[in-house]
Parts: C-alpha cells; structure tokens; sequence
C-alpha cells in the first residue's frame, strides 16, 4: 500500500487561480487522454468530464484533506484534485504497473487509499452504498469526517441511490451526496429517467436537506459544496447537492452522440467553465492573459511529464497475474488457496 | 454476402417487431442512443418509441416490468446491457421469472426473452468483464442461449421468442464484429434452440466450447490440423438445458475431451460438462479431461494481464497436444 | 389452466353487509389456519392478516372484476376476496393437488391467473415490478384496466420500490401502489426503517398522487380505494395509497414478539376492524346482533366446508415433480430438456 | 454438556463483539426481534445499536454498506436473512467486495463477514429454499464457509473476521437445532479455515459434501455400514477455495465418490467436485462419480414433494450400493 506523502503548502483551497488552474489541469490532462486512446495508448472504456471540470474542482477545493471520496468511472478529475500524482493516473490509463490502481483498474477505477480516495466505479450506483458504509465507519470510530460521493443523475432511477439515501439519513451518517446533473445518462434525458426532475425533491423525501449550485461556475461550486460539507461536519448528518453541468463531449469514446442536438451542446459550450470563470476572474482585475497562459503551460507541463512517465513506466509481469486478489494474511488459514 | 453478427440480431429483432404486435424491445438506450452496442441503431425510428422503448437506469425494476409484461400478454425482449448489471436483476430473473409458472402450479406463463452482453476481451477491466453464464444455466424454468456464430444470432430469436418460458440470450462482446455469410434461409429459420452442434468434424480430441470462445476453439483446431492433430469442435449452442447427447456422441468418437470456457475455471460450466462427461462416459476417456478456463483473478484492465487471465488459442493447442503425449 | 368460473350475481360491491360479511370470512378463515398451523396440517411460513381484514375488504371491493392484483405473502384476504374459492386457499395451504396453486406455492404463493391474481410473492418488494410489467401490457394493448398492487411498508426501503414507482410514474402505468402499513416490519417499527415517515411524501418524490386512509375502517378504505382507482383508470396514470393499519398477531409463527408492547397491541385492537365497524353499522341501524350472528355463522361454515374439502383433496403423485418447470410448447424445439 | 448450532453461533458472535471494538453485527430483524433464527437473540442487550443494527429491508444497501464500513476500518459482520435475499445484494458483493481489492492494485482491504441461511426443507416453497453456495464459490476474491458441525458454527467466525478478505459463511436452515458436545476449546479455537475434514473413514467409497447434507450422509454411512458397506465421508467446509488435496487423497484411497448436495445438480458444486476428481483422479477410479443431488425443479411447498426434490438418505445409499453392484 502506498505511504501517504506529506501534505505540500499550497495556497488556500478555494483560492480563484488554484481553481482555475486545476480546472485547468483536468481539461489538459483529459484532452491528451482523447489523443492517447486514438493512439490506442489508452485502451477500453474512455469517460471525459470536458466540461464538467467546475464541478470536482469546487467540490474537491471544498473538502478537507481526511474527508474520503467516492467517485464513478468519469473520476479522472475528482482523482487528480483529490491530490493523485498525473503520473500515477496516466500511467494507471496506459495500463502500467506504475498506475495508481497498478494497471489492473484502468481509467474507470482510479484507487488511491492514502488520500482516501476509493475509486472509481464502473457500476452506476454502485459506490453509493460505499460510501454509507465509509461514513457509518467513521461515525462508529468518532471520526469528524465527510464521505463525499459523485454520481452522475442517471443513478437517480436505480434502486442503490434510494436504499443508500435513507441508510444515511436514517442513521445519520456523514455523507455528501453529490449529484453531477449533465441531463444525460449515456444518450438517457433526465426527463426520460425521471418522472420527478427536481433532483431535490428526492433529498426532500428522505428528510435530507439538500443544495444546489450551477455546476459551470466553479466559484458556485466551491460555497455551495462548502456549505454542504461543513453542515454535514457539524451535525453528522447527510446533505444532497446537485451540480448542474453538461458534458461536452460524447458519453465515452464509443457515443456516435444520436440522441441530442449539435446546437444544444454548442448553447452549452458559451457557458464552459474555464473560458466564463476566466473571463470572469479578468473582469474583476484578479486574472490577466499572462497569468491564465502560464497557469495553461504549467499544466500542459505537467501532462507531458506524465505521459512521459507513463511512457517509460514498466509492465507487470504477466507472472503477476494472480497477485491481489487476496491478502497477504489469508495465508494464515492454513495456507493453500 | 456476408453479414455481421451485430446485423443479424438487428434483423432478427427488426423481425420479430414487424411480425407480432406484441413483440416489444425495452433497456437502456436502445432507442435514442442506438443500443450500447448498436444492435437496436434505427429500430427506434422504425417501430417507435412505445416498442423501442429506453429504460432508466433500474435493472432490477425494468426485468421484473419485462416479467410482469410477459405475464400480461406481451412478448417483451429485455436488453439488459451487460451481464454484469444482471447482478442487480437478478432477484427478479430467478424469483420472479424462473419461478412464477411452477409456484402458481402452471397458471402462469412468462414468455420473456432477456438479452444481454457478456464476456471480456476488450480491456473493460474487472466490473465490466464477467462470464456469468454458469450461473444462469443453473436454474430451472429458464432456457440460456448463447449464440456463436451469425447463423444463430439471426436465428435464435424467433424460437426464444416462441418459448413459453423465460429465455436467455448471451451475445458475447468480442462477436459483435464477427461476419460471415447466412446459410440459405430455410436453414437458419430452423434454428433449433435445444441441440448443440458439431462445429468441425475430428477423431483425436473434443473440443466442447460456446459464445465468445468459439472462434478461439475453431482456431486452435485449424493449428492443430496444421500439425496433423484432427480435432472435433462441439458448439454448446444452449446452456440450459444442455445437449448432453450430442456431447457424449462426441466424447465417444474422440476419447479425449478439452472443455474450454471463458469462466473462471471453479465451478464454471466446463466443470458441469466435464462432471457430465465423467459420470456418462467415464469408460471411453483415453485421457483425463481438461479445461481452459480463465483464470482465477478478476479480470484485469492492462491488455497483456487481461489476455493472460482469459482463454486464448495457444492453450487450447497445448492442452490438447499434452494430452496426446505430442 | 383453470377457467375462468361464471361471475355470480351478488349485492353491490361496498355494500355494509357485504364489507363485514368479507372482514369476517377472512377473520374466520385464518383463525383456522392457525387452529391448523399448530395441528401440523398446515405448514412453513404462515402470515396471518387478522386485524388488517380492512385494507384487503376496502380495497377488493373498490377494484372492478377485470383489475388485476399482485400481493405479498400476506395475502390470504386478497386472495380470498378476489373470489379464489376457500376451498382452493385451504387445498393449497394443505399442500394439495387441489390447491389453487396445485399444492406447490402454499400459504405465501397463491394464485388465480383467472381472477387476475398474480400472487403470492415472498420476496419484499418483489411484487412490484410485476405490478407495471402487468400494467405496461395493458397499456400497450389499449386495456383500460388498473393493476392494483399490494406491500407492506417495509418494502418502502427496497429499492424495488422506487424503481418500480418511478417506471410507473415516468410512463404513465395504470398501476394503484397500496401501501398497508401496520408499522412493523417483522421487527422493524417504520421510525426504524424510514427516515421520512410520511410515506406520501414518497410518492410526491415520483410526481405521483397520494390518499391516505383509515385502515382499521373498511369504509374509509373502500371510498378512498375506490376514488384512487377511479382516477388510476380515468388517467391512465399511477397513483399510491397508503392505508394505515396493525397487525394483531405476530409477524409469522415463528415470531416471539419481543419488539413491541403488548399495550400497543392492546390499544390497537380496541379499533379492531370488524368490531368496530359493526358497532358503527348497528348504531346507524343497518345491522342487527342476528344478522351480525348469522354472517358470521355463514362464514365459519364457509371455513368448515374449506377445511373438509382441504382434508379430502388428493396428493399431487411424486411422480409429477417435474411438472410445470416449462410450459408444454417447450418440447417443440427439439423437445429434450 | 451439549450445544446447539444456535448457541455455538451465538457464543461466537458474542466472543467477538467482545473482544473487538470494530466488529459490529448488522442485518434485517437482528436486534429487537432477536434474530430471524434467533442466533443474535439477546446480543442487543448486550451490545447496544450501534453494534447489533437492525437494517431496513434494503440488501444491496446495506450489504454495500457493510463493504464501505469494512473498507473504512470497522470489522463487519453482515447477516443477509437468507441466501434468497441475497440475489439482491449480489451487486454488491461481487462487484464491490469481491474485486476491490484487485481493482485497486491491492490497496483496497474488504475484512467483512457476510453470514446467511441457506437450504430448504422447511416447507417454504420456491422463492425461500435456494441453495446458491455454488455461484459463491464461483467468485475469485471472496472466501467461502459451510459450517456443518457445532464445533465449526463456533470456530469458524474468528477466522473469518480475521480474513483480511470478505468471507461468505452459510448456515444451514435445518442445522439450527443440531446438538453435539463442542470439542475442547483449544481444539475448536484451531479452527481451520482452508481444509476439508474427514468426518468418518472409510475404504470403499467417498461421500463427499457440506453443510445441510452431512447430517443425510453421516446417516446414509450408519446405513450403509450396518449392512457392511465401509464410506468415507468428505465434508468440504471450505467452499472456496476447495481443498482439492484432501478430495484426492480420498478417492485415492476409495476409488468410488458419490457427491451430495442440495444445489440443482447441473451447474452444481458438486458438478465442480466431480469434475476436478476427473482431471485430478481419473486413473484412480473404479466407476463413474456420481451425484446426488436436488432435482431440477424449483422446490414445492408440499412435504411430499418437497422430500421427493431435495437428496435423501435412502438416495445416497442407493446411489453407493448400485456403484458396488450390491
Ligand atoms: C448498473 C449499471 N447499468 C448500466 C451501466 C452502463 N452505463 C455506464 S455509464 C451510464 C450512464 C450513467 O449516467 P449518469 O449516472 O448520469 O452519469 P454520467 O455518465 O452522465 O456522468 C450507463 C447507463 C452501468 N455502468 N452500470
Ligand atoms: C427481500 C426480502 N428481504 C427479507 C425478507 C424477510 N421478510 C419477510 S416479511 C418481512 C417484513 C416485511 O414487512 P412489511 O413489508 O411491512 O410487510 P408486513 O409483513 O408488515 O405485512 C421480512 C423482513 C423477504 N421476504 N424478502
Ligand atoms: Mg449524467
Ligand atoms: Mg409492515
């Protein structure tokens, strides 16, 4: 298991530049990822956030360093800003031994325990039951922690969402829902997957008092997840908040992208989160073109850098093949397995 | 001409629909995006949106509303996307659909036919990789399919379709793709969906497979015959109930058997077929029966890792070249 | 199959006489069944509905002839009173050929496809999917008939529930979602189970309308039963019920009843449904103690007759254990299974 | 002095509740009503809510809970009511419990127990009388129990929560009430959890099973002695991983194994046991394995025919008098 590394200073999280600056790094770092995987560097399903990136910027600008993660197969940026080196998350999407979940999960499982971010998962749904237990952990151990869980809104309809929301409101458990509402589920409109469209209403009849914030502008995010996260501290109890966002590009690298409109995603692209929250921060006098092109470059450093690594980074040995699927202690019960 | 295996199931569906007024398609985006893996692309256009209908994401809800339809008169085609979200369906699959003709003492029919992706190969990693197939054809009151090769995919639907039970379709992933040219109408029209088939003629060796391990067997067959060693390839075809004749007729010729499966090797299906094999024709083995299987690691995301856990050609030819002593 | 049987002429459904002559068939038939229970005749799990006769009275006599019904493993009164003959309920519950389920589904598992009643389902939550599968049929086939479905609150919890309530809401099923609610879960009182107890505020989460009723009072539940259904059938659109009642006995035989006062039982059966309603019946003049007598002398022969028949009726041979597995169309594709 | 199955249960889960902090017991009904079986009866007083919680009726959630508390530093014991409410929670389990650690590259633990009632026999009909040990022991990653005795009802939980991977440990419906004299402590406290016990010797053939059906062939055993026939009799235990040695070393001893089990026999564990005696022990048998095993129907309510679905005695003993030709 990976030693957690000492936290580096860095300016305040939340801070206009840093946000800026990492929904800058999430947006290079998955561009290079759309190149990789039509060069086949980067190989089965491919999920970008491209134009979401307001929303685990805010987000993760707003947790604190022990609260846990939970995250979906659209987690490179959330896994990024929850601190994961680029390095390990190229190198995990090449497949090498180097990658933060050692080439065996690929970009929908990004894993990294020490900074208490469990993955990545692939099953819609599936990590919000995760995410009650890692909370109820805590709650059992006196910890003050959050549980944060992303989902996109799709997982709404499935009965995971629903057994998971009254688990922690039922037993007061420390969990942030985060809802990442970009109206689709693969080529699925919300009002296709939802008799009742205002997500909020769901918190509602839990009992689970809920926040909303547009999901493209980053500065929204971070209060309002902010807010959230410190109610959930402070009493213990679950919150829901849902981020209205859209994705700009295609559900994964397969989405021929039937199901809307060309016009609908260009309306939606005025309002991306990188260009507005620049604009803006340069309208206040707090960003100049120089800034944003270093903060730019220094990003796209960086993803050179860890597609370097990720390059040069070695292969598990295919003799390695049946590491990892138990622990090391089970060897005690006798051994043989 | 040839045709894919992904066109013949469009067929097949586009078929069925155009046939039976109470034929209906339902899952996750089978309509407006087209079907995960563009077997459903244009039927939405074609037959509308109340028989091309999308799901929300509730697996569990949309099998039992496929169940309940059945039951109330329709002939619904549920596409579960992948096997792995079957997970989340189960309880309705085994309790309600296997189950509710025998518990009401043969008062209910649900003539549901489930389709649904299955198999690894493509570098999905672990939660998008399984081969589940055992455990579907391990219970009674369903039928499981699982066809191979282009003929079966334009043909088995229309006799799932007239079973009055529940009956599952596994297309495998890694199929999709595979092309070839339909045998004449007449033939793939009689698709039986109760027979295994004899895909190559051999005398050294069986070969016993289905779905996406296939071609895999086909392949190691043609190195073999390379080599001079003459195997016989048997295609499953039905998982459940098997064609346990056709594979003893086999075992019987051949002497030797490799069963090979793309599940993990414990308790896989192989394991029943080589069970079968030990309790009905113990006698005429020359050798003990063998299995490729994968191996027993979750399947991982890295491409060599996710080819060394699976299946491939170069064990199935070693396997049957060990057990000849060549 | 069994054929569907002539409809008998009777009096008006809802009529005073007819609610309380039903309460008391039901009353009679499962104090019977627990007479029977500890005599060994009738055997595994035994749920008795004895002080919710109400719910199943209200409702059934709401529902028109050609509604369709899906129940629990509670579901003697619904079956019952969707006019399964007793002799057919006891047969089954005695494990004979002569059941309404040939002896093969017991107590949990009775069916009558004729009557339109689909079971008897023993897994919590399991009827509900069933329920808008059925209503979906008919609404792609143009029927104009309502599928009522049956549960108890704790399936609330299931997210069976939810799936089956948003597909129902979202496509607009002629599905009428009867929640009984008798506060108890086997052991699992609601404030346990939800953390929203007002069990409306669910449906309002679907955008799908609630009523609410008196569940001890078999009139309170006909004329509320009756207006959701009607609505359900004028709409095309789902609505749920919930119909707040008690159970006077334990969960199933097995149960001690160490998780609830005897008081509480004590306090509620002084609302006892079929008390209660006749007293109200007598005061308005419409019931006499002789006609209340001889009903519940009709019932109890009624039962007598049942268990004669149920005594009398044929073992299924051993030999048929096979049967009913598959349909007989199977053997049409090569026949060996 | 004499315990039950029960109470060995009991005093287990006692015994750990005491002595770790993280362990905590969760499930539908296991604290104010004591316990479906009644296995967790009194442990509520005892402990607290916080550490004896009643769950609502939500499977896949709260099982994925017990695997998000285990993740999260607690030891979770689980009780799933019974196997067949388990088909709800499979998501969970396979997707997230079984493959976290090897999706993570090995830094995920998952130190959870997930205890459930299996088997039938109790007149329950369909839905409630599943036997799906067998699709478990399919699954790489997880650990799976059958404690058929007092003494592992007792000794197997520690080792379990010791397991720095989820366990799966199945308690059979019709062993609750089972009594026998626990072993002395320091004999159950070695509890093994890797190994098959030979729960009576034997030269002339292996039963080979676990859990509800030890009980049927220890006495097919009695009966079959009592007319001078000698068996051996296997009881697994461990599921998964098998213990492949100690079958072999038995048929190499008996050359003849009957399999029984409760599971449908196609696609059964015992199929799986049959199978690897094939390819392991081929040379060393004298007839063909053969299984005993439920018939493939769903199973019925009625006592008669419920009896005529599941294995007897008189089946086991048929089964090795017709494979000695006596
Ligand atoms: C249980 C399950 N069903 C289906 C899928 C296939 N699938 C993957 S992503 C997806 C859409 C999910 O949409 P949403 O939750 O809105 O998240 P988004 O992709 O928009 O971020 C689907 C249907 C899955 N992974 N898991
Ligand atoms: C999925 C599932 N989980 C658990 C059970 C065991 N069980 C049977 S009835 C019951 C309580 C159900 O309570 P409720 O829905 O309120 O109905 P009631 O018994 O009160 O009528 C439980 C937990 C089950 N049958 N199905
Ligand atoms: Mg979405
Ligand atoms: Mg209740």
């Amino acid at each position: 298991m990976k030693k957690r590394q000492p936290t580096q200073s860095r300016p305040a999280a939340g801070e206009p530049q840093r946000l800026l600056a990492d929904m800058l790094r999430i947006r290079r770092m998955e561009e290079k990822c759309a190149e990789l995987y039509g060069a086949g560097k980067i190989r089965g399903f491919l999920h970008l956030y491209i134009g979401e990136e307001a929303c685990a910027t805010g987000a993760m600008h707003a947790l604190a360093e022990e609260d846990r993660v939970v995250a979906t197969y659209r987690e490179h940026g959330h896994a990024l800003l929850r601190g994961v080196p680029m390095d390990a998350i190229m190198a995990e999407m090449f497949g090498k031994a180097s990658g933060c979940s050692r080439g065996r999960g690929g970009s929908m499982h990004l894993f990294d325990v020490s900074r208490h971010f469990y993955g990545g998962n692939a099953i819609v749904g599936g990590g919000l039951p995760l995410a009650a237990g890692l909370a109820l952990a805590d709650k059992l151990q006196g910890e003050s922690r959050v549980t944060a869980c992303f989902f996109g809104e799709g997982a709404i309809a499935e009965g995971a969402f629903h057994e998971s929301m009254n688990l922690a409101a039922l037993w007061a458990l420390p969990v942030l829902f985060c809802c990442e509402n970009n109206l689709y589920a693969m080529g699925t409109a919300l009002s296709r997957s939802e008799s009742q469209t205002d997500l909020c209403a769901k918190a509602a009849s839990y009992n689970m008092d809920s926040f909303r914030a547009d999901g493209m502008d980053v500065r929204a995010v971070f209060e309002t997840v902010s807010r959230a996260a410190n109610q959930v501290r402070e009493s213990g109890r679950p919150a829901f908040v849902e981020l209205q966002t859209y994705r700009f590009r295609a559900h994964s690298m397969f989405d021929p992208e039937l199901y809307r409109d060309k016009a609908e995603v260009e309306q939606w692209k005025t309002r991306g989160p990188i260009h507005s929250f620049s604009a803006q921060l340069k309208a206040e006098g707090l960003l100049t073109e120089d800034v944003f092109l270093a903060l730019d470059a220094a990003a796209q450093v960086e993803v050179d850098a860890a597609v370097a690594f990720a390059e040069a980074a070695p292969w598990e040995p295919e003799a390695d093949l049946l590491k990892d699927v138990h622990g090391p202690a089970a060897v005690a019960h006798g051994g043989r397995r | 001409m040839k045709v894919s295996y992904r066109e013949a199931l469009r067929e097949a569906l586009r078929e069925a629909l155009a046939q039976d007024p109470r034929v209906f398609l339902m899952g996750e985006d089978v309509g407006r995006y087209g079907g995960t893996y563009a077997v459903s692309k244009g039927l939405l256009d074609e037959f509308g949106p109340d028989r091309i209908r999308d799901t929300p994401l509730s697996e569990l809800g949309f099998v039992g509303a496929g169940v309940g339809a059945a039951l109330g008169g329709m002939r619904p085609i549920v596409e579960v996307m992948t096997i792995n979200f079957s997970l989340l369906a189960l309880d309705q699959i085994v309790n309600s659909a296997a189950l509710l003709r025998h518990m009401s003492g043969g008062q209910c029919a649900v003539p549901l036919v489930i389709r649904m992706v299955t198999g690894a190969g493509r570098q999905l990693a672990a939660q998008h990789s399984h081969s589940l197939e055992n455990w579907y054809a391990h219970i009674p009151g369903i039928r499981v399919l699982a066809p191979a090769t282009v003929a079966d995919a334009r043909g088995m639907l229309a006799p799932a379709l007239a079973d009055p039970d529940p009956v599952i379709i596994f297309e495998h992933a890694q199929l999709y793709n595979l092309e070839d040219a339909l045998p004449v109408e007449r033939v793939w029209r009689a698709c039986d969906i109760s027979r295994a088939a004899v895909r190559r003629t051999g005398t050294q060796a069986s070969l016993i497979t289905y779905g996406g391990c296939l071609p895999k067997a086909m392949q190691a067959a043609d190195e073999l015959a390379a080599t001079g060693i003459d195997v016989e390839v048997i295609d499953l075809r039905v998982l459940r109930p098997l064609d346990l004749d056709t594979i003893a007729a086999s075992v019987r010729r051949t002497h030797r058997v490799v069963v090979v499966d793309e599940g993990w090797k414990t308790g896989s299906l192989a394991g029943e077929i080589v069970a079968r094999i030990a309790e009905d024709c113990l006698y005429d083995l020359d050798a003990p029966p063998r299995r490729v299987c994968s191996a027993e690691v979750p399947i991982p995301y890295a491409r060599h890792m996710e080819a060394a856990a699976l299946p491939q050609v170069a064990q199935i030819v070693a396997a049957v070249k060990e057990m000849l002593n060549v």
